[in-house]
């Protein structure tokens, strides 16, 4: 053996995935697991389930709503809602997270509308939620630019004292989201160092789905990812994405960890991205159809249905519902959007500063001015008329 | 014979695959532009003609993409990087800053960077954020960069030939949302106009409307609307940033002695604003009224819907060209 | 009682104290600020004050360290970030210009971000490469930001205090050659200039000269030196680069007729284009000369042996002077 | 045991790091290391106490040179000799190097003049000698933006098929060096995903000396820096930086490692820097003079002068003529630096760019007439007189 080392077991590849679900609904019993999932009743179980179903009739009819013209873009999650609702139920309310721009379910987890996140991919706003309020920052499309923010959230969470008390309802922890493509970038290696070295509250959770749009994820990393954040003596785990139980387990195990005081930790979320990256990407370029199919194999919606179904805690009247709740969801967006007007332009004037601005002022003023000629002229020739 | 009809995006695609064949230390570099051909397709094709090898698909992470292209160029190389998106290059921004445009100052003119950037720039397609910048000004500041800015098919070709045979780093900014329009590409006849030379797009005599990349069309669009009023305006594209071929400027200001500048930045500290005061400086008493800018407001880029008021259009052009002429 | 002579760094300095002692949301992060007291001793004494949770000697990456800001923003903070040196801002810039800048406008106006961003700026002290940017254009181009530059003690101390009390972010150049140049401070009486207003520096007649930060002293030695030869020059401690008083610059030439503008960074692309194409739109016929600008070339901030002659000085800014009379 | 894994052995700060030559000049033998030092005579360890000595008076006379205001700064290598003579000379004479600006005795093995090093501390060039001629890249001072530089040079390498031939003289590497500090630079880490992900041959070198200014390197890091590049599955050795054999003996292997096409290698070489961080530093503001005298005790070069007396290959007449000639380098030194003129400030216009620019020539132009104003001013008051 080298003096080089690399402390990562041979092959390379070999990093354990952690799964208590099995594409075919069996569930495998897990020491350290099972206890964190104990309190989860039949009735939260169906819950997640029907989480999935709803997020992914919407995301469905977002796409619709796209080709229709009624949004400029859509990033569709679909695969990706084991990931997204197991770790949004992982956190406790007073957590703060930090998202991508796909992070329908995680959004929908923590209660915000779907309606809302159509905003920014319809063009009117650049974010519909106050991030404050619902303890969600904006949807981030600068990849990476988020992280540091999760750290120096967590930073200020330590400065309040909310973190290590012990009490699980007050003590808080962030957890910052970013996808396997988006692990190269700096500013997520930067945001390691911070969170190692002030041993901040945030735990970091990458969901692996295969593809940085074209590029997968092997041109990123030749190792596992989650033996990333291992190089700053982060601990991390690599989980079954597509595993709502597992996700929503570590996910637990992780926060919980961060809000005592532990310092940060890292979660690499196994998955894929079934659809294309977003409504403008055409898969079929770059990956192959098999490799599609073989995933849509470990669905994470169909794997909870079948273990639900394995111990009756499900049953078809329950599915139907949720399909139509789905639907009715689906049809509300579909309506709300064709309903919605367009921003006034005068609008793009606000906001810019939190404190009067000269500049912006004026520039306001002479673009009111004119606006004003064209309304002078309409009433001229009107009075013509 | 060598004279086709090509989109801008083709344009370029053939440029790239022309300076491809003829230097084999040509390389492409960035995000999806391998086996996906890029966001625009732009280097559709050519990964399969040149292999990964010279058509690199890199891994996510501006910053190295451009400071792996700096040592390239050190071992001989002359790499073309692509950047997904205007508003994706500030994660290169040192690089770019304190590297690219340093390094022959630095090594006393020992070393050479001839490395293009390209970036499809500007607004206008209705996208959510960070897609739409222009960003010009940012690089046009710092000496040691070049930063060009074609507006036709043929430019489009010919300047991304003459941006990679240049031995300077060039910054060539794609007009993103008139990647689709086309013209007539000669990839034969080499062009008259050098890379940073200014174009008189139309000849005009009342006043000058100066342009580049994507707001050329507009301008020429503008002159066209004017001249139904019988008002003859002459259109420059500046094609090239930095440096600015002031001298096109200035004589065309001193016959028309009047301008107006327009481009999709804000117009507070872009790069009008260095043009208005040299032109001013140098044409003090042929002006016959100051310049005046349409542009971009001193606010971020705004939410899709909004940026039709965003942008310069062809009214808020035809506004300043009024007044100018009122003056 | 409350008056007091400070050195700028030292007003800047008490600023920063009084700030952290006004409110326990105030915090400052960066490289070397804490034990050190900052490679310039400008947060001297203030972590054995205030401990290591609110003066953060944090790890050496800039685009975390203004990263982590805004973070602390979002959780109700109003953290005060020292960049090391002018040219180490760029590590940060993707942050400054894509996230500091643009979250007040994402969010809708819901989150602010009351972060100032610290940078010793300006040349002439022989330092190596990347010691003596004036990077002021790359940051007031973008909307979103303010941008100051305090020139006397007097300001460095209130610019201070009104920088972290604003809810804006704000970019703070310390003018890193006047650091030991002491004036006056009352840090008891507020000024009734704000934060964004120019100050009338010296009044004259004969021409205004408009200069900020580090080339205040030098514009106010060519107004002592045109004096002895009876020419009266005006001139401007700008103070705020964004948003402009334009106002007060204005009105000055208006009653002078001619305006030269002196900064360190380059000519091209710098922010006196700007003010030269503003003031010529809303002076143009009162001015009687073109505006002329006094700065650096387009060339890298040379090695040190050379900056002098690279740098504005007595000489230069007295020939442009001497120009824009006889125009 | 939990899911979450650190992969670092508990606890996390043991790492074994490399050593052949204790602080008293005993050697250790290692299986691994001794065939790469086999082929080394005492000629050649002499060698190497020569260059360890010669540049540390140089690095003196420097520091006495700016006291004495020839030169603006200086930046002392003052006790990482044994790192940077080490590495210097496991590289080969094909072998690219990336240097900091602290790589005084680095750029000693590879044969650059003191005096060219002074050129840019003194102010009159921002780099002093041929990065083609020399294969060593320009000192840099922005931190960590050289080491995307080395890797995109690497790059070019594999490109020139000057890599994994077999052929160990042609064969090409890059080493890329790096403080401990700047380890936490965002492109240092986005040099290790294209490094690892090209499987480029270049090899990483940090002279980990304690500090980075006044921060102590555990800011950076909770866990040794040699572990960071293995979350890249990049393997990777700590090494006493005080102990040239042992420098020399990694650097070796990885550097061959690389260019056989092995992919990278990360190497931490402990270290201090005995002197200020630079001139204008002041290190009794931050830390103990105990920790200052802990480390003279390993210093480098009275470690390797034990050893060879130990075996005899020293005597006094050597190191005192070793003094004499370090002595002579510094005369040298100080007699070129008063020496030497100033630049022409026109040259400030030289090489802004390869080809011509109008704005570049006008500016020139303009300067060169403003000029011309006094030396005819001059002129005028000379014909006066
Ligand atoms: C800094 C930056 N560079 C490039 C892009 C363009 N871009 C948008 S998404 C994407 C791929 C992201 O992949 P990954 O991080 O795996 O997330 P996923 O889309 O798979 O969820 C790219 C390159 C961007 N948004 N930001
Ligand atoms: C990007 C950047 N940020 C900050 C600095 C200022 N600075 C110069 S050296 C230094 C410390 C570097 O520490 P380390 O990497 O450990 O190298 P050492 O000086 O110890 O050799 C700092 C903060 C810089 N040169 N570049
Ligand atoms: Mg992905
Ligand atoms: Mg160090």
């Amino acid at each position: 053996m080298s003096v080089f080392r690399t402390t990562i077991p041979a092959p390379p590849q070999d990093e354990p995935m952690v799964q208590l679900l099995a594409p075919d609904g069996t569930r495998t019993p897990h020491d350290e697991l099972d206890p964190v999932l104990a309190h989860l009743t039949g009735e939260d179980l169906r819950g997640f389930y029907r989480d999935m179903v709803m997020i992914r009739a919407a995301d469905l009819e977002a796409t619709a709503l796209q080709r229709q013209g009624q949004l400029g873009l859509w990033a569709s999650a679909l695969g990706q809602e084991g990931a997204q609702i197991g770790i949004g139920h992982a956190s406790r309310p007073q957590d703060y997270f930090v998202p991508t721009y796909r992070e329908h379910g995680v959004a929908w987890a923590r209660g915000i509308e779907p309606m809302t996140l159509l905003e920014m991919f319809r063009g009117i706003s650049h974010c519909g939620w106050d991030p404050h309020e619902l303890r969600t920052h904006p949807y981030m499309i600068v990849l990476g630019a988020q992280t540091p923010h999760a750290v120096g959230y967590a930073m200020g969470i330590q400065r309040d004292g909310a973190v290590g008390t012990g009490d699980v309802e007050t003590d808080t922890a962030v957890l910052a989201l970013f996808g396997d493509g988006t692990s190269s970038e700096g500013e997520v290696s930067e945001s390691f160092t911070f969170a190692a070295s002030f041993q901040a509250p945030v735990v970091f959770y990458t969901q692996n789905n295969q593809w940085a749009i074209s590029v997968p994820t092997s041109v990123q990393s030749r190792v596992p990812l989650a033996q990333r954040s291992r190089g700053w003596g982060i601990p991390s785990v690599r989980v079954d994405g597509n595993d709502v139980l597992a996700c929503l387990a570590v996910g637990r195990i992780a926060l919980d960890a961060a809000r005592a005081g532990e310092g940060p930790r890292f979660i690499e979320a196994l998955t894929y991205r079934m659809a294309a990256h977003t409504t403008s990407d055409d898969p079929t370029r770059y990956r192959p159809r098999a490799e599609e199919e073989e995933w849509a194999a470990k669905d994470p919606i169909a794997r909870l249905r079948l273990h639900l179904a394995q111990s009756d805690e499900i049953d078809e009247a329950f599915t139907t519902a949720c399909d139509e709740e789905g639907h009715e969801l689906a049809m509300r967006l579909h309506h709300h959007i064709h309903a919605m007007p367009d921003p006034d332009p005068r609008e793009l004037f606000e906001h810019v500063y939190a404190e009067p601005h000269p500049l912006v002022a004026e520039e306001r003023a002479a673009y009111d001015d004119y606006l004003a000629q064209f309304e002078d002229e309409a009433q001229d020739q009107e009075g013509v008329r | 014979m060598s004279t086709m009809q090509l989109p801008i995006a083709r344009a370029i695609t053939q440029g790239l695959r022309d300076a491809l064949r003829a230097d084999d230390h040509v390389l492409l570099m960035g995000e999806d532009i391998g086996v996906l051909g890029g966001v625009f397709r732009v280097t559709d094709g050519l990964q399969a003609e040149f292999g990964a090898q010279r058509v690199v698909d890199t891994p996510l992470a501006e910053a190295a993409i451009v400071g792996t292209a700096v040592g390239l160029c050190f071992r001989g190389y002359r790499p073309v990087v692509e950047i997904q998106f205007d508003g994706f290059v500030f994660p290169a921004f040192n690089q770019i800053t304190t590297q690219v445009a340093k390094m022959h100052y630095r090594t006393g003119g020992r070393v050479n960077m001839p490395l293009v950037i390209r970036i499809p720039h500007g607004g206008g397609i209705g996208a959510v954020e960070h897609h739409s910048e222009s960003p010009e000004a940012l690089f046009a500041h710092t000496a040691g960069l070049r930063v060009v800015a074609p507006s036709t098919a043929q430019d489009a070709y010919w300047m991304t030939r003459q941006a990679i045979e240049s031995e300077d780093p060039i910054i060539m900014l794609e007009p993103k949302r008139r990647y689709w329009m086309k013209g007539d590409v000669d990839t034969e006849r080499r062009p008259e106009l050098g890379l940073h030379d200014a174009a008189i797009a139309r000849e005009g005599t009342d006043a000058t409307l100066l342009a580049w990349g994507p707001s050329v069309p507009l301008a020429l669009e503008a002159a066209a609307t004017a001249a139904e009023d019988g008002t003859e305006l002459e259109v420059i594209d500046l094609r090239s940033i930095s440096p600015l071929d002031i001298d096109t400027i200035t004589a065309s200001v001193q016959r028309t002695g009047r301008l107006v500048i327009v481009h999709e930045a804000p117009v507070f500290g872009g790069i009008g604003g260095e043009i208005a005061a040299r032109v001013t400086e140098s044409c003090f008493y042929s002006l016959e009224a100051p310049v005046l800018r349409v542009g971009g407001f001193h606010t971020p880029y705004p939410p899709a819907r909004m940026e039709e008021a965003y942008l310069p259009d062809l009214d808020r052009v035809l506004d300043a060209v009024d007044r100018v002429l009122d003056a």
